[in-house]
């Protein structure tokens, strides 16, 4: 490092990058605004790569070609764990650090993981649902078969419900694959099978837009409580249609993110009291990292408009 | 001359390297039958598309009574009051006959909503005068040759100047060919100038009032007919004087017998039809339209339908299950519809004559032989007097005769033991029919069986040996030498008595 | 072979009921397997759901279908002309975007919504320039525009929905309004599909369409400037994609860049399950809207029953087939 | 008019190199037109980015598509003879569902794949049956194989991708090992482009596949069993989705039911770019192949300038569309 310059700084040029699939989807928009902010920090550089689509093979030859550019550290959504386990693997071999966020690989070499934890935003919204409607009741869920967090919120849920609060029957459970349309065909189906439906939990807010639109069609009296954000889903939560929503604290997860990799890029700052400098492991892994979730509710839905987040960046 | 309506003049087209027409004069007068002859690929179709504004020329004018004009597209020429019958049917086969007919009327119609009644009662009454053919049938359920009643139909609707009708007769008995002829006669009456192109020499000097004949693309001459003989036709198209149309016939058959049909029948289209086919004959199929030959020989061949009856061929019986087994066994069928099933129009000419049996043109282990194919392809060309640039062309860029060359070229290749033809000539100039003519006598004399369906009678009694007459499904007699006339095979098809069915 | 039935040929060259005799003519249209085949589904389940039966259940079902609806109308004109459209999604979804764009950058929303389908409306002139004077095929011309269209969805939002909460009372009415107790959406689309269907079976000028369809090259000898027809069926189906996209936009208050990705799959199987042929020349307005009517019976039966999400996919798929087999069966028994 | 000129004729109608003049064959052939726009865009990569012309990047480049390839032959052979497949995503999903599937309820992995292998080829014959024998169209059968076969992954899966780490180092071979500096995989894959290829273009058998692709009833006129042809299309686009299926197994050590979603549009533009004409009669593998190596690249080439997404989209899509029009256009001049 050069003289005045702390050695956790960066040299000029370190860049950082960021790999994700479905590259457009909103939910990467804040995660890297803070990725970009921690990396401001450190005076490092930062690219956002990934693939536009929802295909593996793309997702593993972009991260691939982000290898190729010897960055300083990837921080990875991988789409799926097992086929990341190589390409992660060869990354780290070749002295380059990947930590995974959202999504993990947890067989491959990456030195961190940071999340949500699914389970407790499951845990919260059943005790919610219990709070506002008590100790007995019908519920349905909606869920999106195969995307390991949003299938975690569900079954935890159920599991949860039925362990703690037998009072409670599940009613309906339909796939709508984060699809607003298929959503709200779904969820008029149930409310209409089942008139005493008193809440509903949707493990995403794409289809939540549907389902809510669903419920206010039928003018049922339904508690509808589900994770992420969307603009739509702010407005209805402000005009109370929707009791609140659960949204991970996507700037901790790209801020730590960043932090994690730039750590796990510098090991030379850490002293561990463990074995790992002498065995040759990174000194900075980190198993599991929760970024916790935000509650969203009429009083604070101020603070998580997006568009506004973003109008000036 | 104030009664000229269409004057065209120089006109080039080409086509990549093939000049199609190269400077091509046309004059047409108001109410005159005027025959355009020329051998295959001699331009005629082109210079009709060019005054059809389907093609654009590279050169040359047309004048329009008296003006120069361009003509961009069929809407164009039908406004100017050109009508054009296309030597390949074009129908829409999803809709009704009744809107096929009068589909150029609803185009330009200025009304919002389709009158169905009116639209019915019209094309009846248009076809009424041509055939029984139910206007509110799918047009693509209709057999060919009502397809070609039809497409004769359409133009008959529009009200033009011009009637161009591109070998009209190709596919059409000659019952139906001589209704359209006093149609063509009335019109003619009433100014409107008719350009027919026609093969058959006949048609030409019984009904038309001048002949024109192209010859590569050029002009060659323009003449009256009632100051001509057929043989100055035939002179200017091929420059030189074909004497013989037919082969002279067998003189005697072989006492064994190539094929034994017995008790064939079908559910709908035939009944017990037994007939047989004598070594070195060649037999004829004659019949009205809708008669039901094509369908016996696609029975025969195991093509289409249910067939119950015993077929025989050399002398053992034949248990076919489908057509790929009769092409095994040496029986072939050239089919009349040469676009619809006869050929592959946008492979390439040795692609198509190689069609038939693969097996010809491969090495060991099924590996084609490009060399094999090319030289059969090339070899069955030159026997055909085939025109074309490169054997690799798609089939869609020869003219329509040359196609039928290539789809009798097709069968050949495969050195069948039986063939059938179906139209076999249709579209076909006198030269390349007279040579058609000779190498079936030839193969015939050679000891394949060769069995001709035709709707021109003179093609069938000049060529074959003996002739069977089909009325609606069944045979209805048969006729052999000297008892060949038209008259006699008209009254058979018909069953009506003798005289009646004279024309 | 003329045959003496009370019949008239329908503009699709079937058979249609004329004078008395309407429940014979019925038996014989082409519509008629498709209704039978709807009907069992109706029986089978009112007597397995007691709710099927109720208004707001019928409601919510054409609900389910009426906007998609009128995608499939355009879909269904371009299919008999020859054409197809892969980009419809897109296209709709581009709507809802520019929509919801202009909105929020200060346009009236009427304004908005009619400059959206006005673009709408140059995307299909786009795709209709491509096939009719460059000469590629729909398929591969749509597919791209799909993706370019999305491309620009994302681009002009960034990716995240537009909330439009704040769209007047009055525009969200033709969303979610209702007209006594018949949603304004119905209303709509029962309007679209009956103007489009009677034009499509007595009017000269779609009367070309089947011509076009069934055979270019004789149409085009008959002086219909085909060319003309396919750009402006293809403009057609991307202007009704508009129309939706508004429509979707009003209903749910928001715009989403990734609306309706797959629904050309759909749509295209709702237009085939109702005897359009992927050949041209063939189809129906009536059949389409049944064949779209059908598929979302049993997405709303399924969901009823709630019959498990992993099974969903297979009876779908299976009824889809079973569908199309019984419909062809009973066409060829009948014709 | 006859010519004598120095060229022999391939199966598909096109004019190729004979003897000398191998330049001038070379710029008459088919592809030579994406050969161009490949290299063109190669060019300009390796100036853009330092990285693009390195062995990792190009492998990178080649992995990208390899294993789709497969399918792309599968598909350009089953347009050849007038068919199209919508399931190809869905299918492979299938091979490496069952085949997971079995390897983790006990069986060797290679017997897994043969099994898995198998279902996709009665699959196909099920389509097959569907297409031939009840006369249904193939994008419709396929459409609806396309969700059952979804649904059965789903089902078997419970949803979830199943972890198939476990599998043996020498089966993984297939999917991660290299010979020398090249990966199994791309040795698989040129091997089959290769095969079929020459099967394609030299056969007697598959040369039917053009007759009946190009005229289905000219090709029963000329005693072709046009029937088993299509059967036997279907049934290998089927078969080869299953090795594409078992080879992406291996590569990914895990087997996901969503696998593959969207995958037909990119392979029959693959196709469809290299040539296959989508009414039947005309393609070539080699083609085709440039076709998805063009796609691939383009995706690659966009990755690795760091293209924001949201212009990603928009530039591929006009990509797409500017290739097949030069492609035309080079082919017109030409031809
Ligand atoms: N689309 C095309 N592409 C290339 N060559 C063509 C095309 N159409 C016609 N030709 C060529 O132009 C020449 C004239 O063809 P045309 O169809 O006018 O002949 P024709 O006189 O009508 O013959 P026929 O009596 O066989 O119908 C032929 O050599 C033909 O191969
Ligand atoms: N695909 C078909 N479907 C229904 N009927 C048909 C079909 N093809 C032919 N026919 C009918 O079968 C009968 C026999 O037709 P066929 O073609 O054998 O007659 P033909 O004697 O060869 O006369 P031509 O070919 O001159 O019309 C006709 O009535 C015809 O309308
Ligand atoms: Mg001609
Ligand atoms: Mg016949």
């Amino acid at each position: 490092a050069e003289e005045g310059r702390s050695p956790i700084m960066c040299e000029p040029g370190d860049t950082y990058i960021m790999n994700v699939m479905v590259s457009a989807h909103p939910y990467w928009v804040p995660v890297y605004e803070a990725f970009q902010q921690a990396a401001a920090a450190f005076g490092c550089e930062t690219v956002f790569s990934g693939t536009p689509d929802y295909d593996i093979s793309k997702q593993i030859a972009s991260f691939e070609q982000d290898v190729v550019r010897q960055p300083a550290g990837v921080l990875l959504h991988p789409m799926q764990s097992d086929p990341f386990i190589e390409p992660i693997n060869q990354a780290i071999d070749q002295g380059i650090d990947v930590v995974t966020f959202a999504a993990d690989s947890p067989l491959s070499k990456r030195t961190a993981y940071i999340t949500s934890d699914n389970h407790a935003e499951a845990k919260f919204a059943a005790e919610e649902i219990v709070k506002q409607r008590g100790e007995t009741g019908e519920y349905a869920v909606l869920e999106n078969p195969g995307q390991s967090n949003h299938d975690l919120r569900v079954t935890s849920l159920v599991s949860y419900m039925e362990a703690n609060y037998p009072g409670w029957e599940l009613v309906g459970r339909q796939a709508t694959n984060q699809d607003s349309t298929a959503a709200y065909r779904a969820m008029s189906s149930i409310v209409q099978a089942n008139p005493e439906l008193d809440a509903v939990w949707i493990p995403e807010a794409g289809s939540a837009e549907g389902a809510v639109a669903a419920i206010q069609e039928a003018g049922a009296d339904v508690l509808v409580m589900h994770a992420d954000i969307t603009p739509t889903m702010l407005e209805h939560i402000r005009a109370g249609n929707v009791h609140m929503a659960l949204n991970p604290n996507q700037g901790i997860q790209g801020f730590m993110g960043f932090v994690a990799l730039h750590l796990a890029a510098h090991p030379d700052i850490f002293e561990p009291f463990n074995d790992y400098k002498t065995s040759g492991y990174n000194p900075f892994q980190i198993p599991f990292m929760d970024n916790g979730f935000a509650v969203i509710t009429q009083e604070n839905a101020d603070s998580f408009d997006l568009n506004a987040y973003m109008k000036d960046r | 001359m104030t009664d000229v309506v269409l004057k065209l003049s120089g006109i080039h087209k080409s086509f990549g390297s093939v000049q199609a027409l190269r400077g091509v004069d046309l004059t047409m007068r108001r109410g005159e039958i005027h025959a355009l002859a020329g051998e295959n690929g001699a331009g005629k179709s082109t210079l009709m598309n060019v005054i059809d504004g389907i093609l654009a020329p590279d050169r040359g004018t047309i004048s329009w009574e008296g003006r120069e004009v361009t003509i961009g597209s069929p809407t164009e020429a039908q406004k100017l009051g050109i009508g054009l019958v296309h030597q390949e049917i074009a129908l829409c086969p999803d809709v009704s006959v009744a809107e096929n007919i009068l589909m150029a009327q609803m185009n330009m119609s200025r009304r919002l909503f389709v009158d169905y009644a009116a639209l019915e009662a019209r094309a009846a009454e248009v076809l009424g005068q041509l055939a029984d053919i139910d206007p509110r049938q799918r047009a693509g359920d209709l057999s060919i040759s009502n397809q070609q009643l039809v497409e004769i139909a359409k133009a008959l609707t529009l009200d033009c100047k011009v009637l161009i009708l591109d070998e009209p007769t190709a596919a059409l008995t000659d019952k139906e060919a001589q209704i359209l002829f006093g149609i063509m006669r009335r019109l003619a009456d009433r100014g409107i100038a008719i350009i027919y192109i026609s093969h058959r020499m006949a048609e030409i000097f019984d009904n038309c009032d001048r002949v024109t004949v192209f010859r590569d693309g050029r002009h060659i001459s323009t003449m009256q007919v009632s100051e001509i003989e057929p043989q100055d036709v035939v002179k200017a198209m091929v420059g030189r004087v074909i004497d013989d149309l037919y082969p002279d016939k067998a003189d005697a058959p072989g006492s064994d017998v190539v094929l034994d049909v017995r008790n064939l029948s079908e559910a709908t289209r035939f009944r017990d039809v037994s007939f047989h086919l004598k070594r070195r004959e060649v037999l004829g199929i004659a019949g009205l339209i809708g008669a039901g030959r094509s369908e016996i020989a696609k029975g025969i061949c195991r093509i289409e339908g249910d067939i119950t009856g015993e077929v025989w061929l050399n002398g053992k019986p034949l248990k076919l299950r489908d057509y790929g087994e009769s092409i095994d066994a040496g029986m072939v069928y050239l089919s009349e519809d040469r676009k619809g099933s006869g050929l592959f129009l946008d492979m390439s000419i040795a692609e198509n004559i190689s069609a038939l049996d693969l097996s010809r043109i491969a090495r060991r282990g099924g590996r084609i032989d490009a060399r094999k194919e090319h030289a059969r392809a090339r070899e069955l060309g030159q026997r055909l007097g085939l025109k074309y640039g490169r054997l690799s062309d798609p089939v869609s860029s020869l003219s329509g005769g040359n196609q039928q060359k290539v789809a009798i070229a097709k069968m050949l290749s495969v050195d069948p033991a039986l063939i059938f033809l179906d139209e076999p000539t249709r579209g076909v100039d006198v030269g390349a029919k007279a040579e058609i003519h000779r190498i079936l006598r030839d193969l015939a004399q050679s000891g394949v069986g060769i069995v001709v369906i035709s709707s021109e009678l003179p093609e069938l009694i000049g060529l074959c040996d003996r002739i069977l007459v089909i009325r609606e499904g069944r045979v209805g007699g048969e006729v052999t030498g000297n008892e060949m006339t038209e008259e006699a095979i008209m009254s058979l098809a018909s069953g009506v008595a003798f005289e009646g069915a004279a024309q | 072979m003329q045959s003496g039935t009370d019949q008239a040929i329908g503009i699709d060259g079937t058979r249609q009921p004329k004078g008395p005799g309407v429940a014979k003519g019925l038996l014989k249209m082409r519509e008629t397997g498709l209704i039978a085949i709807i009907l069992l589904l109706v029986v089978v389940m009112s007597f397995a759901s007691p709710y099927f039966l109720t208004w707001v259940n019928i409601r919510t079902v054409i609900m389910a279908f009426a906007v998609e609806g009128i995608v499939v109308v355009g879909m269904t004109i371009l299919l008999i002309s020859g054409g197809i459209d892969l980009s419809v999604g897109s296209v709709t979804a581009l709507a809802m975007v520019i929509g919801g764009w202009l909105f929020l950058a200060g346009f009236d929303p009427w304004i908005a919504s009619a400059i959206a389908i006005g673009c709408c409306t140059a995307v299909g002139a786009f795709m209709g320039f491509f096939v009719t004077k460059i000469g590629l095929h729909h398929f591969i011309v749509s597919l791209a525009v799909m993706v370019i269209a999305r491309g620009i969805c994302l681009l002009g939002t960034g990716g995240r929905p537009l909330g439009l909460y704040t769209l007047p009372p009055e525009f969200k009415f033709i969303g979610q309004g209702s007209l006594g107790p018949v949603p304004v959406v119905i209303l709509t689309f029962i309007v679209i599909v009956v103007i489009f269907d009677i034009l499509l079976r007595r009017t000269t000028m779609f009367r070309k369409v089947f011509y076009t369809g069934s055979n270019e090259r004789a149409a085009a000898y008959s002086g219909i400037r085909t060319k003309r027809v396919i750009f402006a069926t293809t403009t057609l189906c991307s202007t009704l994609c508009g129309v939706a996209g508004v429509i979707y936009m009003a209903r749910f208050g928001s715009a989403q860049p990734t609306f309706g990705i797959g629904m050309e799959l759909n749509v295209i199987a709702a237009a085939v399950i109702g005897g359009a042929s992927l050949n041209g020349g063939t189809g129906t307005i009536f059949g389409a809207i049944l064949g779209a009517a059908l598929l979302s019976l049993v997405s709303s039966s399924l969901a009823l029953l709630d019959v498990s999400v992993y099974w969903q996919d297979i009876i779908r798929g299976s009824i889809l087939l079973a569908a199309v087999t019984i419909d062809l069966f009973l066409n060829k028994r009948r014709g």
